[in-house]
């Protein structure tokens, strides 16, 4: 009885060696596929790095983080990145003030209050604004929102943060709405039909069951938007002015840490001058900046997923 | 009888309060309603504005003409047929990397330390501004490996822009796929890659399309990291065919070629002198919208007949 | 246990229900609730037994295309709890429920005991306070939470979980309370603790409970009604059903000789 | 592969030479491809030899000959237009009716505190300054600083800089206190928002208003100048399309250089370039430095 | 129904298996698969029957963590299954698996039954089209299905897609087949179809299935083995079992007395 069947399997394993062999190079490969998403990463702060460390050899950090002037392409050159990064979280924060409430309102409108086909089919069209070319934004915020805000209040310069802010407000709406909407719909049935059946009528179980319910992916939102308008580029360099100035008025022009990269990548720096390295520099703080405010993003979904 | 009146008493005091919370109802319908009208009240006008302004270019002589000094006679043909072959570099380059990706974080990875890592960096890299690509880009691309301002580098950067899209629309798919499914694979006796293949990944393709077009549509409209890496060029012509009369038949002198894309020639127009070609620049910007629309919907019409078709 | 002399509370008659599919879960059933009673609905899967119960809230309210033909009145008041004129939430404030799977909100012990109350428009802290413990109490929940009223709800067990969904529904003084299989999700002790609290809140109000294990069903309640494929096969009291009921149908299901 | 012919540079000369590019492409079927990074950015390229043709609004400069010679870049300086740089005020400010020099200077030089047009000069009325200029990558920035601040790349820095010329005159349009410069193509084409001022070279001189007919003449001081290409010598010498590029370019200039609202030069000028072009003199006529009025028959008589 | 004589075909052998939380799911396990018989398990929910099932053709491989002890031998090549030196592909090639609710790809219905073919390399369209034959009417599915084989499986009713598994599992030749509750997403009459089918393919192959219906049990199964908290309680003739059981439990279990 053994012999046979010895016979029958020993094919059967030097086809199972051949098999695992394949199973382990395909694996092989998907992992180096994923490992590209890391070597992105490795990649993007290998360059920001490898460029600001030869900035920094001209440039004190103590210079960059506390002067208060921003000029490195002037002979009379200062390198404070703080008027950029004024610019960078006044425009945010003009945006988030806009989008936040917008965006959190459609989205429990859409959610809790229109019907099904509604959202089907306003969601989508929503979501449009996102595929729309952010340089038709800066447009639209230089030739329409700013005229516009200046026959309310004719003082308001060309170029204004505050446009640009609301524009890009508007731009980023739809991020809060549609990811909102996703969260506030993940929250299970049971649990609205739990305040429906005490009475509740929709705006309550809206507000004091659902959005609580999906608080987590609602910030996780918030988060995104935030640095979706921290990292936001053509809007800025648009229509809120280049021009670095250490300033939190939004009635006032001033260069964002995107816009100054755009601008100064626009005419053809020569490899290896200080202006060059100033992008990278200035690049690596929008980095750094919007990695944290990814991380807290994770750390939050992380923390608070499923909770029912 | 006392009781039924206090019952009857007690509801009119019910009515009467629920009549109150029910204004509220009302009032946040309003308020709801007004904020989605303000986000697609922008997006038709910022499209009205763009119609307005661009419909005598609506033409065909504007897809088929080079771009000119002269606003009346520029037309599109360079940027259109660049951001054709840019986004073929980008579809080739972040799909397949972007789907292997997702079958290995979803279908491969042991849950460790080191998958942890690799989940953190693609979320991440989801938030990180297109312009940090674009240096990138500039840094490595066009310095370090020296392919120059060319489509290549175009393709690649957005490539790897819209990679964690691909790679998050991928696992999503998956994700949809019942475990009962692969379990009925691997109850006959197939290999994980088997399983993998012939199952997850055949089943969820169509919502990985879904995620890839909607990526795609974002590159096509992408133009600071383009900026960033130095192409704000008049370019007069086409680059070289990829498809030749002689064997091999395959040319990739293109890849190497400079180019220009829709969104980049919409802002050179946009920055001329002469408002006339302020017109060329809002038909673009009309037609960039339209593309994005398109390709929108085929994402939710595809979405929506996977939802329809497959019911696990 | 059965008592004629007993009132009402309230009355199905020849209720029909269609699915916004146009299926037809319901067909012509006619029932009574007896105040201070509890009834008990059983039936296969699928015969309509929680179609039936979401019917006294209107619960399929909540999802578009569903229809109702046919009334639910309420005593004494009269009122037609299914009648279009009828706020659908005015109904829910008398009739509460308790569902399948505890599903407590994601705040504290003391805000979902609270909220029934809130919704209400109440706001006075003493009064608050007071009818969360009475709820908490009349749950049999208050001794094991007392000290930890504002821990997340999330982080109580299972079957405390559900006695906390009870509180809840108990709060706002209901005048029927619909439990829609309670237990099927709990552990056996859970389960028992579960049932002894419906005996005892019988005294208080009307209560009416789907159940698919039959053993609870003779346990608790004092009227028992066999459903199968959406039709009210028989009604009586619930020794009756048990001992010696009057259809071959019911004898079968009880028996476990089907199903 | 392809004859690709690699312009880049100035953004001023850009118009023109993109015009010449066009027509070129048309009639001899050669691809051109024209950038626009700025003289500075421009000559960068062309100095590592990435580029056959620079475009200049400016003279190249010691830095950059250097950098030439380094890269083994011989170059050709050829004139091909006039370029009246031009200062802007809102079409709304009634008050500026010129400037001098001397005031141009204390608005832009370095350190300037001057915020306010009262300022400036105390009849004018109490209003804010919002200052827009081009992008120090630029050549009209290195020539206004030059032909102003005396100094090329001495400037203030509190101003919105911009690449996009245009962005400029939406500043200054929609600002009452506004005040800009840049090159004359633009403020034609916007000269229902914009206002030139006239520009007194010296004190007690008179106020000069850019226009063809004061460039030619020499009047609009100091701030008319020529605009330049530079060819790649080798280029020149080896490459038959570069060659016919150029003497195309050259050919048609006074025709494309007017249609893109710049000043052409005067006819025997150009026979002049032409000449010089023949004749493959490499070199430039300014030795690094940017010089304010020059002729150009001066000027290519120089190159040795 | 027993016969001392069969030859056992794979037997369990002290198997305990732990789940990667930890929990010990199975305890002790000795249980013989006797060839060409149907052997079933049975016992309150939750008692492991399902995680004792997939231990035989390794299903919980799938699953980091989980871990076995012990052995289950498939004769005649006393092979353990479980050995760590064992590729489990190899083992479901020769065990195979009907699992709870039907689950066919959404491929045609030749697909469905041709896959387990593909995977091990059969490309001959011939033998192919044979052997998708043989299997589909070896699961009674044939005459139904033969003119619209290249139809989505999705658009079977219940019972033919569950028919359609099974072809599907038949069609490899598989020397076990484990069938986990087959019929419990099923109505009666698909439910007598499968049984029934059961019972035909015992000549072929050996059966192991899991079912919380005693009646199938009783009804199809030669030996039954009765299971709670992860052990094995009883396990004899089903004749014994259902008439005259060995031990208290199983006969509390099997009047309905406790579950
Ligand atoms: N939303 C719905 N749309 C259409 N049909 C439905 C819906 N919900 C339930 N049904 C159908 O209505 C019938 C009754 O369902 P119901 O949930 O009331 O049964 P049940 O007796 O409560 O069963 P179970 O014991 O499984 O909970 C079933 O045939 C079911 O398939
Ligand atoms: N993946 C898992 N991880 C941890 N414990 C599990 C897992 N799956 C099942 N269990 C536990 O193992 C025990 C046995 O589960 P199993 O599914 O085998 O029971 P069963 O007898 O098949 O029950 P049912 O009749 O409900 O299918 C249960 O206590 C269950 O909670
Ligand atoms: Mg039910
Ligand atoms: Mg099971
Ligand atoms: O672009 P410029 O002409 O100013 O150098």
């Amino acid at each position: 009885m053994q012999a046979p069947m010895e016979l029958t399997i020993s094919p059967r394993l030097a086809k199972n060696i051949r098999r695992n062999v394949k199973e382990r190079i395909i694996e092989l490969i998907l992992m180096l596929a994923a490992l590209t998403a890391v070597a992105t990463t490795f990649a993007i702060v290998g360059v920001l790095l490898y460029e600001s460390v030869s900035f920094f050899k001209t440039v004190s950090v103590v210079e960059f983080f506390t002067a208060t002037e921003w000029t490195p392409l002037f002979e009379d050159a200062h390198y404070g990145i703080m008027p950029l990064v004024s610019g960078t979280l006044t425009t945010s924060a003009i945006a988030l003030a806009v989008a936040v409430p917008i965006g959190t309102i459609t989205a429990i409108f859409l959610s809790e209050f229109a019907s099904h086909k509604a959202r089907e089919t306003v969601k989508p069209i929503l979501e449009l604004l996102v595929g729309v070319p952010t340089v038709v934004f800066g447009y639209f915020a230089l030739f329409f929102v700013t005229p516009l805000l200046q026959s309310v209040y004719p003082e308001l310069p060309s170029f204004n943060m505050l446009s640009a802010g609301i524009v890009m407000g508007v731009m980023i709406i739809p991020y809060i709405a549609s990811l909102s909407e996703d969260a506030m719909r993940a929250v299970p049935m049971s649990m609205r039909e739990g305040s429906y059946a005490m009475g509740a009528t929709r705006f309550q179980t809206a507000i004091k069951v659902v959005a609580p319910a999906a608080t987590s992916g609602i910030v996780a939102a918030y988060i995104l938007a935030v640095s979706r308008a921290v990292g936001e580029t053509m809007v800025v360099a648009v229509a809120a002015g280049q021009q670095p100035t250490l300033t939190f008025n939004p009635l006032e022009g001033a260069a964002t840490i995107t816009a100054y990269i755009v601008q100064v990548a626009m005419g053809d720096l020569p490899h290896g001058s200080i202006g060059y390295q100033s992008i990278f520099a200035a690049g690596l703080v929008l980095m750094v900046m919007t990695l944290s405010f990814n991380i807290i993003g994770h750390w939050i979904r992380k923390k608070y997923r499923e909770h029912y | 009888m006392e009781h039924k009146a206090s019952v009857i008493e007690n509801l009119a005091e019910v009515r009467a309060m629920i009549k109150r919370h029910k204004r509220n109802d009302t009032l946040f319908a309003v308020i709801g309603l007004c904020a989605l009208m303000l986000g697609l009240i922008t997006l038709m006008l910022l499209f009205w504005q763009l119609i307005a302004d661009g419909y005598p270019k609506f033409t065909i002589d504007f897809l088929t003409e080079f771009p000119s000094r002269r606003a009346g006679q520029a037309g599109l043909l360079s940027a259109w047929v660049g951001s054709f072959l840019v986004m073929s570099v980008t579809f080739l380059t972040a799909v397949p990397v972007g789907v292997a990706a997702g079958l290995y974080l979803e279908e491969y990875a042991p849950k460790n330390w080191f998958t942890d890592l690799i989940e953190i960096n693609v979320s991440n890299l989801a938030g990180v501004p297109s312009i940090i690509y674009g240096l990138l880009a500039l840094g490595l691309f066009v310095y370090i490996l020296d392919l120059g301002q060319s489509i290549l580098t175009a393709g690649l950067t957005l490539g790897l822009l819209i990679l964690p899209i691909v790679i998050v629309s991928t696992r999503e798919a998956i994700r949809a796929i019942p475990v009962s499914i692969r379990e009925a694979a691997y109850g006959v006796g197939a290999t994980k890659w088997q399983v993998v293949y012939d199952h997850v990944f055949k089943y969820s393709y169509g919502g990985i399309l879904t995620g890839v077009i909607i990526g795609m549509a974002r590159a096509l409209g992408e133009t600071a990291p383009i900026i960033t890496i130095g192409a704000l060029t008049f370019i007069a012509f086409l680059p070289p065919s990829p498809i030749t009369a002689e064997p091999p038949f395959l040319n990739f002198e293109w890849l190497s070629s400079g180019f220009t894309v829709m969104p980049i020639q919409m802002f050179n127009w946009l920055s001329r002198p002469d408002h006339a070609f302020h017109i060329n620049a809002a038909a673009t910007g009309a037609l960039i919208i339209i593309v994005t629309l398109l390709m929108n919907g085929t994402a939710i019409w595809l979405r929506y007949k996977i939802r329809k078709n497959i019911k696990w | 246990m059965a008592n004629i002399n007993t009132a009402i509370k309230a009355e199905a008659r020849d209720l029909n229900f269609f699915y916004s599919n146009g299926a037809r879960a319901l067909k012509g059933i006619s029932m009574p609730l007896y105040e201070n009673k509890i009834t008990a609905l059983i039936g296969p899967s699928g015969c309509g037994k929680s179609t039936f119960l979401r019917c006294f809230n209107r619960m399929h309210d909540l999802y578009p295309g569903n229809k109702y033909e046919g009334q639910i009145v309420m005593y004494p008041d009269n009122t037609n709890v299914l009648d279009a004129g009828v706020d659908p939430i005015e109904v829910r404030m008398r009739i509460s429920m308790v569902f399948q799977k505890p599903n407590p909100f994601p705040k504290s012990i003391y805000e979902n005991v609270a909220y029934g109350l809130r919704v209400r428009g109440e706001n006075n802290k003493r009064i608050m306070d007071d009818k969360v413990e009475e709820a908490l109490k009349g749950a049999a929940l208050w001794n094991e939470v007392k000290d930890r009223l504002h821990d997340l709800a999330f982080n109580l067990s299972g079957g405390q979980q559900q006695r906390l969904c009870i509180a809840r529904a108990l709060a706002t003084d209901p005048e029927i309370m619909l439990f829609d299989e309670p237990t099927s999700a709990l552990d056996p002790i859970a389960t028992a603790n579960i049932e002894e609290l419906m005996v005892e809140l019988r005294s208080k109000l009307t209560i009416l409970v789907v159940t698919h294990n039959m053993q609870q069903a003779a346990r608790v309640s004092d009227y028992t009604a066999y459903m199968y494929l959406g039709e009210l096969i028989e009604y009586d009291d619930t020794d009756r059903i048990f001992t010696n009921p009057g259809r071959k149908e019911t004898e079968d299901y009880i028996t476990g000789k089907f199903g | 592969a392809d004859k690709i012919i690699k312009i880049d540079g100035s953004s001023t000369v850009y118009p023109i030479t993109e015009a010449v590019a066009e027509e070129f492409q048309k009639a001899k079927g050669v691809k051109v491809t024209v950038g626009e990074s700025g003289t500075g950015g421009g000559f960068k390229k062309f100095c590592r030899g990435e580029t056959d043709i620079s475009d200049a609004s400016r003279p190249i400069s010691q830095k950059e000959i250097d950098a030439c010679k380094e890269g083994g870049v011989q170059f050709i300086e050829l004139p091909i237009a006039y370029d009246a740089l031009t200062v802007v005020v809102n079409a709304k400010n009634d008050w500026v009716k010129q400037l001098t020099v001397a005031e141009l200077k204390k608005v832009w030089e370095p350190g300037s505190k001057i915020k306010n047009w009262k300022q400036l000069n105390a009849t004018y009325p109490d209003k804010a300054m919002n200052l827009y200029g081009p992008g120090t990558a630029s050549g009209t920035f290195d020539y206004f600083t030059e032909a102003v601040n005396g100094k090329s790349k001495a400037s203030r820095t509190d101003y919105t800089p911009s690449e996009d010329d245009n962005v400029l005159v939406q500043g200054v349009s929609g600002n009452l206190g506004g005040m800009a410069y840049f090159g004359m193509a633009y403020y034609e084409e916007n000269t229902d928002k914009l206002k030139a001022v006239p520009v007194v070279a010296k004190e007690g001189g008179k106020p000069v208003l850019p226009s063809e007919a004061t460039v030619m003449d020499g009047t609009y001081q100091p701030l008319s100048r020529p605009i330049f290409i530079y060819v790649n010598a080798t280029s020149a010498a080896f490459k038959p399309e570069v060659k016919a590029f150029v003497n195309f370019y050259l050919e048609n200039a006074p025709k494309l250089v007017k249609e893109v609202k710049y000043v052409p030069l005067p006819k025997e000028d150009y026979d002049a370039v032409k000449t010089h072009f023949k004749a493959m003199k490499p070199g430039t006529g300014f030795n690094g430095t940017s010089e304010v009025g020059i002729k150009i028959t001066d000027l290519l008589s120089r190159i040795k």
